[in-house]
């Protein structure tokens, strides 16, 4: 029996951990290319799962919210990169945090002026929204769904990160700040790219949990505190150090909600200290 | 004189793969002006970065005389009578010439570098280093405007401000103006032999007109070691690196 | 002080934060709200604030004077609460009521009563009534005590058979003294207690407290936190499937605002207790869902009627006393007996809890919802509070 | 230049402005209790000018020494017959400590990591303190702190105007001490690592040990303010060390501007102003002070009190140049 527990908190873990993981994906890379602390980005899954509760209120239907939560998210990104953050890059790490920091209160406040100020449901889309059977235990098979759909987007990035001249500047780029000037490439186009596409997966990390959590407006910036761990834990600039930190922080989290439950919070803090007394620059990070 | 002599065993560095040092044997004697030349990327300032205490060796020792200093840390060294210049104009440009000098001169003075109930101490042996320098009248303005020249004096009269023993100069005349040249390298050779410097300098001119003794070092390793004049006279230098330039 | 000094020395700034609350007039009675409205707790500020306000307009006086209400934003921050009211008092106001919070409650509470005035709020916490209660502050929900012998009792009256019971407990005062309650009826009914999962109070997955729930094969699962937690642990509970074979219990839920929020295909069958619902026919509930529809054109939602019931009771004791005096204010609350939104109420006076009715609430299919706000019937309605010794009350 | 980088003499003529303030703001504040809130939170964001603004170090976590020296402050109170003073002075010595801890952990981390780890621990210290629920009450808090009165007997803190005099008092010492630190030895060794630390290394200094001692004093002033913040509440909310503190404090500080003592001051000052005259205006106020963060930070990248100076430094020499034929500068 005990056994079998564990195969599922690591289960959970996994799931939690494909969500943490297209949460951070962008916060790292944007981290890696301009050494750009972006505190406004647990905004981007604040908006990616008020989109999807918005879009399944109008359409019933969570599909297309799966389209418009990314989709919402990567404008925001976009709309804020070019009217506010670039103005900050070259500004010390104070100023970008401070600004930052006020543009997620200001999508905060503005969430709860739009909607108000309490929890919201998102129902699950009615394809997945039963359970399947493992053994004697049961498990959603909505979240199953979302474990799938993180990990085709994570090898699809992947492909695209390895595969394409664009990608591969783009990575270059993000572990080491020179590189993408030297290889010759438009360093605003990679900004924006980057920006427009780790917007969007933070986006599709709100839509997808959405109907797991339901949607209140203070939970971008709890999203952007697990982001931060993740990112630290899988070391900065890493594609692989996200996935790595983010299944890592997961399993973690759901491990210890068995073992020591009142203190799973505190051990993904607890692991992110260590991780960075032993190795500084993170599990994949260079220093 | 009784002064200890500073001393690489068998030092290595690595980064990853890349070997930038490999089994260097040195032993600088004290009131020697002492150089190290060799091609870009032969692993000088490396060599400087590892006798001064900014990197730690992957093998071998750095002693002190009979002292193994290999794991202390930079400003340990200081204290021991260990200071440097840097290749790159390494200085505080937002403080003043003076201030500059003065938190030199104070690093070497435990007790002054933590009181914190009065003002800075008027004391401190500043205005003969600006003197020497020839910096006296510029002392009240920011570093960071200093012409270059100037912030390469600045350089060598902060790495002085500990008085120490020991001076490494990392290529005190990059980049200095024709004038400034000369003043510079009678301010190097007017060290010896009441201190003891350590020099790396691509200007082959000065180099084997004001050093005592000299080591090649290509690659990594020291490939030759001698006299001014034993140096020019190598063949496997000539070759290496001086080629035609002498 | 002379004001044309004061305004040059620190130019707009004096009258940036020029004091709203005007100083005392004979004609009326300055009454000051602590909600926070930013902050962590806005989400229930909001509403209770409304509901307060709703409350003030609807009486318009007390004790013949009219009502001035000033409500004043603690952000979510017992210190800022406690600094407002003492600000608020210093400058002649005695009346508060609200608070969104137990933490503040308690502070507002010590202060209050230091400084002579009267305090009606709604904390969750035994405590207020109990070994921090005292003679100037009023309670009006059931605390846990209440929400666990009302809920578990008649559940488990109903429901003889399910015997193995697991609790999910949020890791913090009001957790635990649901929990330490809960533990203390299933003792007594001799049920088994098969383990309990705590989670932290930032805590927001919860699949991992589920699947250790599942893994023991409970007969019940009992969820022992409140607000948001609330939510997404029986909302994560029910995408589990645990429903099957399962009985969903929450003793202590905010009722309509939380159905909204999960939505009645999670609620169907769920058992909830709750301190408020707007279907109960009473005179008191009568007035206070004609005011909300009229205000909002929705039903009343518990928050509201939490805010609506401090500001009836401060105008209720005002009345029967026919004084604003703290002491004849004091005098009239404690025996208080008024028609509140549960129907009649009466204030306890050896603890200052008012006593009323809390629910045993069981979710409806969405076929059989009489309307959107339809989601629960009422299966008991009990009285159900520990006597003033128990909780430790002694009134200073 | 205008920064704390820029050595001043001491004391100079702020800590005579600070002075006048700090006695005027009962009379222009419409209360005594916002004045009080003004300055405790004014020697919190003190912390955060002074690592920032001479040391270079962006700590996130001084809501976590604000904290300790909150609950510090309490325990002291609650559980022994000690004087206000002694209270609070062992309070932020607990912080100081505390803050030494944490910085021997994290200074051989720089730039971003080193945020990063200063925001973990402050993380870390919330969750301890709702861990510790039989020690620190938990998310209720300590309450019913007494206030005793200052040393033995002498200076009751009965009324509030009492309370605000001790804690302005406070106040004052804890900003002469500061700009004390900054023009002194140990304050250019400070100012020189915050330059360049390799530099400073290669110079003698010990840059970890100096950045930790600094981190402590920083956990001091934090501590102080916690501590003051106990005294004039009579309780420790859970807030005091939520890392919404932490946030709070850097905000005041850049806001202010770190380039000079008197920027946390007017930081905190602006904060707690326009938070309380905003907040009865539109429960969405926290969205009017983004927008002026923005704005700041934008327009006024040396903050409210640094742009200010600029400004009188620019009248100043304007008003020179006008008076004497020869140019001031060259």
């Amino acid at each position: 029996m005990q056994g079998q527990v564990i195969l599922f908190q690591l289960l959970n873990g996994i799931g939690i951990g494909m969500i943490y993981f297209l949460l951070s994906v962008g916060l790292t890379m944007i981290f890696g290319l301009m050494r750009f602390v972006n505190f406004a980005h647990g905004t981007l899954y604040l908006v990616g799962a008020y989109t999807a509760y918005s879009v399944s209120l109008l359409t019933g239907s969570m599909w297309w919210a799966l389209a418009f939560g990314p989709l919402a998210a990567a404008v925001i990104a976009l709309i804020s990169e070019r009217l506010i953050l670039r103005h900050t890059y070259e500004m010390p790490h104070e100023a970008q945090i401070l600004v930052t920091f006020a543009l997620a209160l200001i999508f905060q406040e503005s969430i709860i002026l739009i909607f108000d100020p309490l929890a919201k449901n998102v129902p699950v889309p009615s394809l997945l929204s039963g359970i399947v059977f493992i053994g004697s235990f049961v498990y959603p098979a909505y979240r199953l769904a979302v474990v799938f759909a993180a990990a085709v987007i994570a090898i699809l990035l992947w492909f695209a990160l390895e595969r394409t001249r664009f990608g591969a500047a783009l990575r270059a780029g993000s572990e080491s700040t020179e590189m993408v000037s030297l290889l010759g490439i438009n360093v605003q186009k990679v900004f924006m790219v980057a920006f427009l596409v780790g917007g969007g997966l933070a986006g599709l990390a709100g839509t997808l949990s959405a109907p797991l959590r339901g949607v209140e407006p203070f939970m971008g910036s709890e999203a952007l505190g697990v982001a931060f761990v993740v990112v630290v834990v899988g070391g900065i600039g890493s594609f692989t150090g996200a996935l790595l930190g983010g299944l890592l922080i997961g399993v973690v989290q759901s491990m210890a909600s068995s073992l020591w439950p009142e203190g799973a919070r505190l051990m993904i803090y607890g692991a992110m200290a260590l991780v960075l007394l032993v190795r500084p620059a993170g599990l994949m990070g260079r220093s | 004189m009784d002064r200890p002599g500073i001393i690489a065993e068998n030092v290595g560095v690595r980064f990853g793969g890349f070997r930038a040092l490999n089994r260097i044997d040195l032993e600088i004697t004290p009131g020697n002006l002492h150089s190290i030349i060799g091609p870009n990327g032969a692993g000088k300032t490396t060599l400087f970065n590892v006798l001064t205490g900014r990197l730690q060796p992957s093998e071998g020792h750095v002693r002190l005389g009979v002292r193994d200093i290999t794991r202390m840390a930079a400003h340990g060294r200081v204290h021991l009578g260990i200071a440097r210049s840097f290749q790159v104009t390494n200085i505080f440009h937002n403080l003043t010439v003076a201030e500059n000098i003065r938190l030199a001169v104070q690093a070497v003075r435990r007790a002054e570098s933590w009181t914190f109930w009065r003002g800075v101490n008027p004391d401190l042996n500043v205005e003969e280093i600006l003197a020497a320098t020839g910096l006296q009248a510029r002392a009240a303005d920011r570093a960071g405007t200093l012409s270059h020249g100037a912030q390469r004096a600045l350089e060598i009269g902060m790495a002085l401000g500990s008085d120490p023993r020991y001076v490494f100069l990392d290529e005190p005349l990059a980049g200095v103006s024709i004038d400034d040249i000369h003043r510079i390298k009678n301010l190097i050779r007017s060290l010896t032999p009441r201190r003891t410097v350590v020099l790396i300098e691509h200007n082959m001119r000065v180099v084997l007109d004001i050093s005592d003794r000299i080591t090649v070092l290509a690659q990594g390793e020291a490939i030759a070691e001698g006299t001014p004049a034993d140096i020019r006279a190598n063949p496997l230098v000539r070759a290496a690196y001086l080629g035609a330039s002498v | 002080m002379n004001i044309s000094r004061r305004t040059a020395l620190l130019g707009g700034a004096s009258l940036l934060a020029s004091p709203m609350i005007a100083r005392a007039q004979t004609n009326k009675v300055e009454v000051v709200g602590i909600y926070s409205l930013s902050g962590t707790f806005a989400n229930v500020g909001d509403l209770l604030n409304k509901g307060t306000v709703m409350a003030f307009d609807h009486y318009k006086t007390a004790a013949g004077k009219q009502i001035n209400y000033t409500l004043l934003d603690d952000q979510g921050d017992a210190g800022r609460a406690v600094r407002r009211v003492q600000e608020a008092m210093g400058q002649g106001v005695r009346h508060v009521v609200g608070c969104t919070n137990s933490a503040i409650a308690l502070a507002v509470a010590k202060e209050v009563h230091a400084r002579g005035g009267i305090y009606i709020h709604m904390a969750g916490a035994d405590e207020a009534t109990g070994s921090q209660c005292n003679k100037s502050s009023f309670r009006w929900p059931g605390a846990s005590y209440t929400a666990i012998r009302a809920t578990l009792e008649p559940f488990m009256q109903a429901n003889p058979a399910a015997k193995r019971w697991y609790t999910i407990t949020g890791q913090y005062v009001f957790g635990e003294s649901l929990l330490t309650n809960a533990k203390a009826v299933m003792q007594e009914k001799g049920l088994t207690n098969l383990g309990n999962s705590y989670h932290a109070l930032s805590e927001r997955e919860y699949s991992g407290y589920i699947t250790a729930a599942m893994a023991t094969n409970p007969d019940v699962l009992a969820v022992l936190n409140f607000g948001n937690q609330t939510v997404d642990v029986v909302r994560q509970a029910v995408s589990f499937g645990l429903k099957r074979n399962v009985k969903i219990v929450v003793p202590w839920c905010t009722g309509l605002d939380q159905y909204q929020a999960w939505g009645s295909d999670i609620v169907e069958g769920v058992y909830f207790g709750t301190n408020y619902w707007h279907g109960v026919e009473s005179p008191g509930n009568r007035v206070l869902s004609e005011v909300v529809r009229a205000k909002t054109n929705n039903a009343t939602n518990y928050l509201q009627a939490c805010g609506w019931a401090v500001a009836q009771m401060f105008v209720e004791s005002a009345n029967k006393a026919g004084s604003l005096d703290v002491p004849d204010l004091t005098r009239a609350m404690e025996g208080l007996t008024y028609e509140g939104p549960t129907g009649t109420e009466t204030v306890r006076a050896a603890d200052h809890q008012v006593i009323k009715n809390y629910y045993l609430m069981r979710g409806k299919a969405r076929s059989a919802m009489r309307d959107a706000d339809d989601f629960a019937e009422i299966l008991q309605a009990t009285k159900a509070f520990m006597s003033p010794e128990q909780a430790g009350c002694k009134m200073a | 230049m205008n920064t704390f980088s820029a050595y001043r003499p001491f004391p100079d003529a702020t800590t005579g402005a600070l002075a006048i303030v700090l006695v005027a703001l009962p009379f222009v504040l419409p209360s005594v209790t916002l004045a009080s809130e003004l300055v405790v939170f004014a020697v919190g964001a003190l912390s955060c000018t002074f690592l920032l603004g001479l040391v270079g170090l962006l700590s996130f976590g001084q809501g976590l020494f604000f904290g300790i020296g909150a609950y510090g402050a309490a325990l002291i109170l609650l559980h022994s017959n000690s004087g206000s003073l002694v209270a609070v002075l062992a309070a932020a010595a607990m912080a100081a400590i505390a803050a030494a801890i944490v910085g021997f952990l994290s200074v051989r981390r720089r730039g971003i990591y080193f945020v990063m780890l200063t925001l973990a621990f402050a993380q870390m210290g919330y969750f301890a303190m709702l861990a510790l629920k039989n020690v620190t009450g938990g998310e209720n808090g300590l309450t019913g702190v007494p206030r005793p009165p200052i040393v033995a007997d002498l200076g009751v803190l009965a009324h509030p105007q009492a309370v605000y005099a001790f804690l302005a008092a406070i106040c004052f010492l804890a900003f002469v001490l500061t700009q004390r630190v900054a023009s002194s030895p140990l304050g250019s060794v400070l100012r020189a690592i915050r330059e360049n630390d390799i530099r400073a290394d290669a110079l003698g200094y010990d840059v970890r040990l100096f950045k930790i001692a600094a981190l402590a004093f920083g956990g001091f002033l934090a501590g102080l303010a916690g501590a003051m913040h106990t005294i004039f509440l009579g309780l420790a909310p859970p807030n005091t060390i939520e890392p919404e503190m932490s946030e709070r404090l850097v905000i005041m500080a850049i806001i202010g501007g770190t380039g000079s003592p008197m920027g946390a001051l007017i930081g905190a000052g602006f904060y707690v102003l326009l938070a309380d005259f905003l907040s009865t205006l539109w429960p969405r106020w926290l969205m009017i002070i983004a927008f002026l963060m923005i704005a700041i930070v934008l327009f006024l990248p040396n903050g409210l009190w640094g742009s200010a100076e600029l400004l009188i430094g620019r009248w100043k020499s304007h008003r020179a140049r006008a008076v004497s034929p020869e140019p001031v500068d060259g």
